[in-house]
């Protein structure tokens, strides 16, 4: 047995998985075994967020720099410290916005913070998976959990046909990312993405039609998670059938994990091959922004319209993947944690909003809430101001940032398409401050009951969006070091 | 005293701020004197100045004052400064003199108005606008004299702005004016480029050192453009046709400004820069040449006008006319001693016109008048002078000076300029005289009810009247040949250019010494044609003047309709630039095309939207398929796209 | 004391106080709004009396770090250029504000925006950080449109959408160019900044200055706005509430202008020098184009909006023409336009407070109803006609000067304007104050109240001094225009040989082997 | 002859998988895949993966194909399910579709192959250790981490099965 | 001799069968029975590539495919029973509310 490598296991390097994944274990127990009795189910929320918490506080390198354990296949750098931070973020933000919500809505299930909890043990492994396999596996550990949380609602149709959907596009595309993995292992004889590195650069660069197949289809597999067009058109149907909740989570966390695996296969393994893929990303970034932005402007339905607004935003990111230099990965970085403040933050208006059983999610339901509800419609601006990339927002900060790293490659014709498109985009984020501000209401507004924790949630992404576009320097000088790592 | 100058504009100006601030909370006779009292003092100072200015040696009499800098950006320096010298002086002095009087006139003329505070501001910034225009020192500040008399003449005309026509006159006025000021302001800017300065001093000095030659491109261009904004201002052909509309003003205006004062201010500038004009021969032929046919133009229309204040338009805008040819003859001082007996007389003319009107309860229309000599003596009396001023007879002020004018152009000029020239001067004793006779004599055509109310004008009326017949009584013997006091006086400005070189020229013998006697003789005697044919028409025979007009008809009806001139101008330029405005400029380009294509852009993506958005069918096998093709298209791209 | 900070960030401490009263106390909101602004005008004074004439460099400057991984610092700073537009935002405020007092819905919120309007507007000014520059430039979007498109009028969504669309998209190319100034920079010397002041010495080829300097002024020009980027113009104004107006007319579009003066002819003076013709051509048929289509307008508020079209083409052009008196001038006009369309603006809101319309036709005769008013409005009249002895006059003439030194075509053509701004202008005033009445409801009118007197004294009187006594302007800025010329005077030399270069070959950036650095 | 059983096998791979495509009732389509799955183990088998085989034929033939023939019978269709066509005319491009992206495959791996890194595990290396050994090996030391998320992955899928299909919580 | 050739193009053709398989059916499991056959050309390939190679990473990676295969189907399953159980019907041409 003298041939089998020796593992390096380091057990840190995962505590925060660990402690997840036992957080997920006790919410179901304490869900078991107090089912009846607790009733509201607070509790589950608060200990769904101390796990967060716990994990944030782990979430770190245990040597402070970068760590590889599991035999090289798992990596602890600034760059998957960041998506986790993310993750976890967005998870925290997902709950808090749940609560309420899930209670509304009778899906007031312990599985669904455990769900949650697991998806986010998925998104870890993605961004931290130095090699496929565990890239593969955090993959299918997210996508399950969600395809279940997006189905959540199971009496009712759209939930179910939202799950669906998922599923079975989602079970396909991931038929292509494995075929590419199995290509890409034929050609390299390996699965770990330094070694495919390695093995390119030996050979001076791809010059293998089979690699480059299996890049291509590595790169619909993640395409598809991040929503890129033509591989996004689960999105919409997804977005507007899961629960509210669910979607605001869907639209932020697998998405940033989908961009972190997406940048670390590109960029550690198929880094010198830049010429080859950056041509398909570059085609793919531009389809997905226009039609994101294009038919967003024709959406009637808000949860609709920020599924494609969520498909326009998958297209800029992809212009930092096309520029694939160091501003371009700490660009996506910032970016993703702007997009989470901001996006999320508006789902949680949207829930705030919305009634059981009459969800009042046409945009013109909106109307008038401007001054019925100064401080929800307040934030409501600032997330779509944010979303627009209007000055001083954390949405500014990114599409500066992105652009910045296109320019930087010197993809300036990139960079025009994304500021015309950013500007296309003004028009529907916009037309949510017209109907709130300058429209009359169509309907009563009932008081609303507000939960503490969903306006902790507002709260905390208000101050994210404005602490991002105003004193963005020390998240920028952290997403900034996170990139050193990649190579 | 020659310090004290820019006191003559204060005080205009203060009464102008009284009078516009606290008018209306003031009684009607302070406001009255107030105003009144301004301009005399301004006078008085005038006067002082004037005197100050003649115990200096004649080659040193220019006084300038610095008050403030006013605009200064790099190069370009414009003060506030005055310049007194003998033109300005001649000026100042008319004007302060002339427009005292006439302020005097309107305390009982404009005395039942709603608007009597208003006038007199009004009146009173027109003269210090006028005297900014005369005493400043460059072209600049000249300028700003030169729009402000626009203005106020804006504000005059359409001081009775409840009238349309009133106010659309008034907007007539400035608008034409500002046309011809688009000529002056680029002249300004042109001497700018070429001299390097604006003041009157430096370009001029410039000029008389020799650094241009004669007939040079620039110096031809600077004269007309200047010559363009002297037509606006001075109502010469093309930009003449604000000046008979401008009668819509009340009548002691017509007198100060659309005859005595603002209107001279083109020739005033040409005098001033007499020396650049010299320069260029071609703008001296324009001149003349603009000159005399305005003269003959204007003069004829005057003829079959029937309403007195427009007859004295027309006869203003003849009367400029000469004043130009002599200017574009060379004979300067002539242009400014025609220009100072024509305000007397013209003041005196439409001041008498204005007791008429006010005697008539507002009437205007000459056939509606006739047989008023007896129930209006002193303002037929003073009417006679102005009319026989103004046709010629000595030695009456506008022989002397109408006669030098058409000597000079004989001499100097050609025998056309003489001919139309004199050819006009019978006119003018025709017309006017018909207009005197048609007024004051024959039978009476005046409608009863405004007979009862007929009477002579008050005291402080009729005294300027008087005081104006005087003026033009001896206004001519200032520069009757011989004396010549103005002539000596203003020859430091008007300098060599003057005539008494062309004087001494004709004495010397081209012509012999006597030509200007026989002149004399010849432009009395055209004179009295003039008066004689009215008389036969208007007195013996009145019926002889029906019978020509049908006779003529054709001509008659374009004299009358003024050569369709206004008409002309409003389906040449006026018609179609607002038909064009609107319905290509505004509602083509603007709304269809520009603004067209921007909600076209933002219309097009919008509908590009809804359409892409059926790509989204909800059916998963679609979607799928999109994912297929997409699969397909990648790894061609990425296998076969090298 | 950092003076700038202060002045710039005082109505958002305002903002704060604002925020913690009760909504339906709206007088005491008004009064504290106006409060503020006092000071912030208060506050700004010192600007003027303590700026060196003499020095073009920056005063006042406040520098410290914000981003600095990007070299981004918090950069400000005045200098004889950005002076006036300084005081001309923070003495606007106060009389919009006042002239805001109709104004009963949603009072808060509308105080609200207007102090955080007024913080964007001066930041634009005294941005020496394009980073921050940008940040100002498109944070003052947001409470303007809400302005328009919450207490306009009817057609106030489509204004206010249109408004930020236009804006936005001139805005955000202008983005990418800064964007590849800094990466320039970074090539040529190594140091990642925003610093304007760097980038002035930054020498940039032809082809380059060629792209950026579109990128530029299409944001400039639209804001400006330069025909044919007009059309969101008349909209906005015509939809805007009073106050709304008098800001966008007599700031907003001052950006524009400011921007080409402080961006577009310092960083890129070759391009600038070889878009003389286009630039100058745009602004002389907006000019005539503007004036035409102004005299047709039946709408006041069209009408003055389109007179603005007018007005800043020959702001464009003057700066445009490259010497001391066109800059100068162009300088003078934006703060004149900004006082006497200001005016008009609010002339045309207090007809429309009292009749509720705008249509020329439904007055007529006004003056015998408002004496004083009529009398106000002709002089604001008087000074958008450009009569010497009044504001206008100064900045136009100069313009007009300093054009026809460069180019005597452009400024005979240009010229005309002044003849077409009397007509259109005087058009209306006559339809408006003139005649008799004929509209019963007019005969009710009530003359000016103090409120409204207040209101428009000030700008009367500076309208006046700076026809009369305009030196205690211009001097300030010599020194600063002198310096901007001889930043751009360097290109002039070689502007022949590269319009040369031009003609052969279409400019190509090539900023991507310029910038292009490969994944270390 | 290990030749001849290839073509046999895969031609009988390829056959079912192609029936399974136009089997309209869906019992003997999850047959026919049961029938492509053992097909496949043999074929795993002739590549040495006797591991694999074997897993292939007990987890993957027997328990999820059960899997699906259960919830068949459960949810009783009928073979008059897919009456309803909202997409008749995508029939043929999707064959086609199918039929390039084969071509290309094809076309991509006629090219040149395997010039990846020669590992150990030769078959006498595997021979030697024996090929499950190995891989048990293998999974709990190099590849811990997935196997033990692994756990988790299946834990989620139960909770969702459960969540999902269960009639009453 | 049988190449890695032979065992990828059977691969390949598996795999297309299976994505034409999803393209043209309307039962829902029968789809997801199609997804299952892609995998299973996918982990095809996988052993032969690690028989080829001399590696053991192929072999692996076709357990946790499978493992994910089984996770996968047991969620599928199940969310194809809720959608039977809420809609009497799994043809996917009927599952069509959300668009546009």
């Amino acid at each position: 047995m003298t041939n089998v490598s020796i593992m390096t296991f380091n057990i840190l390097s995962i505590l925060p998985i660990l402690i997840l994944s036992g957080f997920g274990m006790i919410v179901l127990l304490v869900d078991v075994l107090s089912s009846r009795r607790l009733g509201e189910k607070n509790l589950l929320a608060y200990i769904s967020l101390i796990g967060i918490i716990l994990a944030a506080i782990f979430a770190r390198s245990p040597a402070g720099t970068t760590l590889f354990s599991f035999n090289e296949s798992f990596a602890i750098d600034n760059y998957s410290l960041f998506f986790n931070f993310i993750f976890l973020l967005s998870t925290g933000l997902t709950i808090l916005i749940s609560h309420s919500y899930i209670k509304r809505e009778e899906i007031n299930h312990g599985e669904y913070y455990a769900l949650i909890l697991f998806s986010t043990i998925g998104m870890m492994l993605m961004a931290a998976g130095a090699d496929l396999l565990n890239i593969f596996i955090g993959l299918e550990v997210m996508s399950i959990s969600i395809y279940i949380l997006t189905g959540f609602k199971r009496s009712k149709l759209i939930s179910n046909e939202a799950s669906l959907k998922y599923f079975l596009l989602g079970a396909f595309a991931t038929g292509f990312l494995l075929y590419g993995i199995s290509l890409v292992y034929g050609s390299t004889g390996a699965i770990n993405l330094k070694q495919i590195a390695s093995f390119i650069a030996s050979k001076g660069g791809i010059s293998d039609p089979v690699l480059l197949m299996g890049m291509g289809l590595i790169i619909i597999g993640l395409g598809f998670k991040v929503a890129s067009v033509p591989f996004h058109a689960w999105v919409p149907d997804v977005y507007e059938g899961a629960p509210t909740a669910i979607t605001a989570f869907m639209s932020v966390g697998p998405k940033a994990a989908g961009f972190a695996a997406f940048l670390r296969i590109l960029i550690t393994a198929f880094g010198s091959a830049h010429d080859e893929w950056q041509k398909i990303i570059y085609i793919l970034a531009i389809l997905t922004m226009t039609t994101g932005n294009v038919i967003a402007i024709a959406q009637t339905n808000i949860k609709r319209m920020l599924a494609y607004s969520s498909i326009a935003h998958a297209g800029y990111l992809l212009i930092a993947l096309v520029s694939a230099n160091d501003m371009g990965v700490s660009g996506t970085l910032f970016y993703m944690l702007a997009y989470t403040f901001m996006n999320i933050g508006a789902f949680a208006i949207v829930i705030v909003l919305s009634r059981k059983g009459d969800e009042f999610i046409q945009i013109n339901d909106y109307a008038g809430l401007g001054f019925k509800h100064p401080l929800l419609a307040l934030a409501m601006t600032l997330f779509m101001f944010s979303m627009a990339g209007v000055p001083p927002t954390a949405g500014f900060v990114g599409k500066f940032y992105i652009f910045s790293a296109a320019i930087k490659s010197g993809y300036i014709g990139l960079a025009v398409i994304g500021v015309i498109n950013s500007v296309i985009s003004v028009y529907y984020y916009l037309r949510i401050t017209v109907i709130m501000y300058m429209k009359e209401p169509t309907r009563e507004f009932a008081p609303l009951t507000i939960s503490p924790l969903i306006v902790a949630a507002i709260a905390i992404s208000v101050i994210g969006t404005l602490h991002l576009g105003i004193f963005p320097s020390k998240v920028m000088e952290i997403a900034q070091q996170a990139t050193l790592m990649l190579k | 005293m020659l310090n004290l100058v820019a006191l003559i504009l204060l005080f205009p100006l203060i009464g102008t701020v009284i009078n516009g601030l606290a008018g209306k909370r003031l009684r009607k006779e302070t406001v009255g004197y107030l105003a009144c009292g301004a301009i005399g003092l301004s006078f008085l100072v005038s006067f002082m100045v004037f005197i100050g200015l003649l115990q200096l040696p004649p080659d040193e009499r220019l006084f300038e004052k610095h008050l403030f800098r006013w605009i200064e950006s790099g190069s370009f320096i414009s003060a506030a400064a005055l310049q007194v010298d003998p033109l300005s002086v001649v000026m100042i002095l008319v004007i302060t003199g002339v427009g005292f009087l006439i302020h005097l006139y309107s305390i009982g003329y404009m005395h039942h108005d709603k608007g009597y505070h208003r006038y007199f501001c009004y009146l009173n910034l027109f003269v210090f606008s006028m005297l900014l225009l005369v005493l400043s020192n460059n072209f600049l500040l000249m300028f700003i004299g030169w729009e402000a008399v626009g203005l106020c003449s804006y504000l005059l005309i359409g001081f009775w702005f409840e009238k349309k026509s009133a106010s659309d006159a008034a907007k007539k006025a400035f608008v034409v004016n500002r046309v011809g000021d688009f000529g002056f302001a680029l002249g300004i800017m042109l001497i700018f480029l070429t001299f390097h300065s604006i003041d009157f001093t430096e370009v001029f000095s410039a000029v008389s050192h020799g650094n241009f030659e004669k007939g040079s491109f620039t110096v031809t261009m600077i004269t007309l453009l200047l010559f363009i904004g002297a037509t606006g201002k001075s109502a010469q052909i093309p930009l003449y046709t604000w000046l008979p509309d401008a009668m819509e003003g009340p009548t002691p205006v017509s007198a100060l400004i659309h005859a005595a004062t603002m209107v001279t201010a083109g020739v005033y500038m040409i005098a001033r820069c007499n020396a650049l004009y010299l320069l260029s021969p071609f703008t001296m032929t324009v001149v003349a040449s603009i000159g005399v046919i305005t003269a003959l133009f204007a003069a004829s229309v005057g003829l079959v006008q029937n309403d007195i204040k427009r007859v004295l338009a027309y006869s203003t805008i003849s009367q400029l006319g000469y004043m130009f040819l002599a200017c574009g003859v060379g004979a300067f001082t002539a242009g400014v001693f025609h220009l100072m007996t024509h305000a007397f007389f013209k003041a005196l003319l439409f001041l008498a016109s204005g007791s008429v009107i006010h005697a008539l309860s507002g009437e205007q229309d000459i056939r509606k008048m006739g047989g008023l000599k007896p129930h209006i003596p002193v303002t037929y009396k003073t009417f006679l002078i102005g009319t026989v001023a103004i046709a010629g007879i000595p030695p009456f002020a506008g022989f002397f000076s109408k006669d030098e004018i058409l000597l000079e152009a004989l001499v100097r000029g050609n025998f056309i300029y003489w001919s139309l020239g004199a050819f006009a001067a019978l006119l003018t004793a025709f017309y006017m005289f018909r207009l005197l006779f048609m007024t004051f004599h024959g039978e009476c055509r005046v409608d009863h009810h405004a007979m009862e109310h007929l009477h002579e004008s008050p005291k402080n009326m009729t005294l300027p009247l008087v005081a104006l017949a005087g003026l033009s009584f001896v206004g001519g013997f200032f520069g009757i040949p011989g004396a010549n006091a103005l002539e000596h006086f203003l020859a430091p400005v008007l300098g060599g250019h003057g005539h008494t070189e062309v004087r001494g020229a004709v004495s010397a013998g081209h012509h012999g010494a006597w030509l200007p006697y026989l002149m004399m003789v010849i432009s009395t005697a055209i004179a009295l044609v003039g008066i004689f044919l009215a008389y036969q028409m208007y007195i013996k025979k009145p019926g002889l003047s029906k019978k020509l007009a049908e006779r003529f008809r054709l001509i008659h009806k374009l004299l009358l309709n003024k050569y369709y001139v206004d008409e002309i101008y409003d389906a040449i330029f006026i018609n179609p630039t607002k038909k064009i405005s609107t319905q290509v400029l505004w509602k083509v380009i603007d709304v269809r095309m520009i603004d067209g294509s921007v909600n076209g852009i933002a219309w097009l993506v919008g509908r590009i939207g809804s359409v892409l958005r059926h790509l989204q069918t909800g059916y998963i096998r679609n979607y799928a398929f999109y994912i297929v093709v997409g699969c397909i298209l990648i790894i061609v791209l990425a296998v076969f796209g090298r | 004391m950092p003076m700038l900070s202060l002045v710039t960030f005082f109505p958002v401490i305002g903002v704060f106080f604002i925020l913690f009263m009760d909504s339906r106390r709206k007088e005491l909101v008004r009064v504290t709004t106006l409060l503020v602004s006092i000071v912030v005008f208060v506050l700004s004074l010192p600007l003027y009396f303590n700026f060196n004439a003499h020095a073009y460099e920056m005063q006042f400057v406040e520098k410290l770090p914000w981003i600095p991984s990007f070299g981004i610092n918090y950069h400000v700073g005045v200098d004889g250029i950005s002076l006036f537009l300084i005081l001309l935002t923070t003495f606007l405020m106060p009389i919009s504000i006042l002239a805001s007092w109709h104004i009963t819905k949603h009072v808060k919120e509308y105080m609200i925006a207007m102090l955080v309007l007024e913080t964007g507007m001066v930041g634009v000014f005294i941005s020496l950080d394009l980073f921050l520059f940008y940040v100002f430039w498109e944070l003052m979007l947001i409470p303007m449109y809400l302005l328009i498109g919450i207490w306009g009028g009817p057609r106030r969504i489509y204004a206010a959408i249109k408004f930020f669309l236009y804006t936005m998209t001139g805005s955000v190319f202008m983005l990418l160019a800064i964007i590849a100034l800094y990466f320039l920079n970074y090539r040529a010397t190594g140091n990642y900044t925003f610093n304007l002041l760097e980038f002035y010495r930054l020498e940039l080829s032809f082809a380059v200055q060629f792209w950026l300097f579109i990128a530029f002024a299409l944001a400039f020009a639209i804001k400006v706005p330069m025909f044919p980027f007009h059309t969101w113009l008349p909209d906005a104004h015509v939809e805007a509430p009073t106050a709304g107006s008098v800001i966008l007319a007599g700031v907003l579009l001052k950006m524009g202008t400011y921007g080409f003066v402080r961006f577009c002819l310092p960083l890129f003076p070759e391009a600038s020098h070889a878009f003389i013709p286009v630039i100058s051509w745009m602004a002389i048929v907006g000019i005539i184009y503007g004036a035409l289509v102004s005299m047709v307008q039946d709408d006041l508020k069209k009408l003055v909006a389109y007179s603005s079209v007018s007005h800043l083409g020959f702001i464009m052009l003057g700066i445009f023409a490259f010497n001391i008196q066109g800059i100068e001038g162009g300088i003078t006009q934006m703060i004149n336009h900004g006082l006497s369309t200001g005016a008009l603006f609010l002339v045309v809101g207090m007809l429309y407070e009292r009749r509720h319309t705008r249509m020329i036709a439904d007055f007529g005769g006004l003056t015998r109803q408002m004496p004083v008013f009529a009398t106000f409005f002709m002089i604001v009249t008087l000074s958008s006609i450009g009569l010497p002895g009044l504001n206008g006059f100064v900045g136009e003439f100069l313009i007009l000067v300093g054009t026809f030194k460069s180019r005597i075509l452009y400024a005979s053509i240009a010229t005309s304007g002044i003849i077409l701004a009397a007509v259109y202008m005087l058009w209306m005033f006559q339809r408006v104050m003139f005649h008799e009445i004929t509209h019963e409801e007019n005969k009710k009118l009530t003359d000016v109240s103090k409120r409204e007197f207040a209101i428009l004294l000030p700008l009367i009187i500076v309208i006046f001094w700076i026809g009369i006594y305009p030196s205690s302007f211009l001097r300030k800025m010599d020194a600063s225009v002198n310096h901007l010329l001889r930043q751009t005077g360097e290109g002039v030399n070689s502007v022949s040989r590269l319009q040369k270069q031009n003609k052969q070959t279409m400019p190509q950036i090539d900023i991507v082997s310029e910038t292009k650095t490969e994944w270390e | 002859m290990l030749a001849y059983l290839f073509y046999i096998v895969a031609a009988i791979t390829v056959t079912t998988a192609v029936y399974l495509i136009f089997e309209k009732n869906p019992v003997f389509g999850a047959l026919y895949l049961i029938q492509t799955m053992v097909s496949l183990a043999v074929l795993y088998i002739l590549l040495e993966a006797q591991f694999v085989a074997a897993v292939q034929i007990i987890v993957y033939a027997g328990a999820i194909m059960v899997l699906f023939l259960f919830v068949i019978m459960l949810l009783n269709l009928d073979i008059g399910e897919e009456t309803k066509n909202a997409l008749p005319y995508q029939r043929i491009p999707a064959i086609l579709m199918g039929i390039a992206l084969f071509t290309i495959i094809c076309i991509v791996i006629r090219s040149k192959l395997l010039q990846g890194k020669q590992d150990q595990y030769t078959t006498a290396f595997v021979q030697g250790v024996g090929n499950t050994k190995l891989i048990g090996n293998l999974l709990f030391t190099e590849y811990l981490l997935p196997f033990e998320i692994t756990s988790i992955l299946l834990f989620v899928a139960a909770i969702g099965a459960i969540m999902l299909a269960k009639r009453k919580l | 001799m049988i190449t890695i050739t032979h065992y990828l193009v059977l691969s390949a053709i598996l795999f297309t069968v299976g994505v034409i398989g999803v393209l043209i059916r309307r039962n829902a499991i029968i789809i997801f029975m199609c997804i299952e056959l892609m995998l299973n050309a996918v982990n095809l390939s996988f052993v032969a590539c690690a028989h080829y190679l001399n590696s053991m990473q192929g072999q692996l990676f076709v357990f946790f495919t499978m493992t994910v295969a089984a996770a996968e189907a047991a969620v599928g399953l199940a969310i194809i029973v809720a959608v039977f159980r809420n809609k009497e019907t799994i043809n996917i041409d009927d599952i069509n509310i959300m668009k546009w």
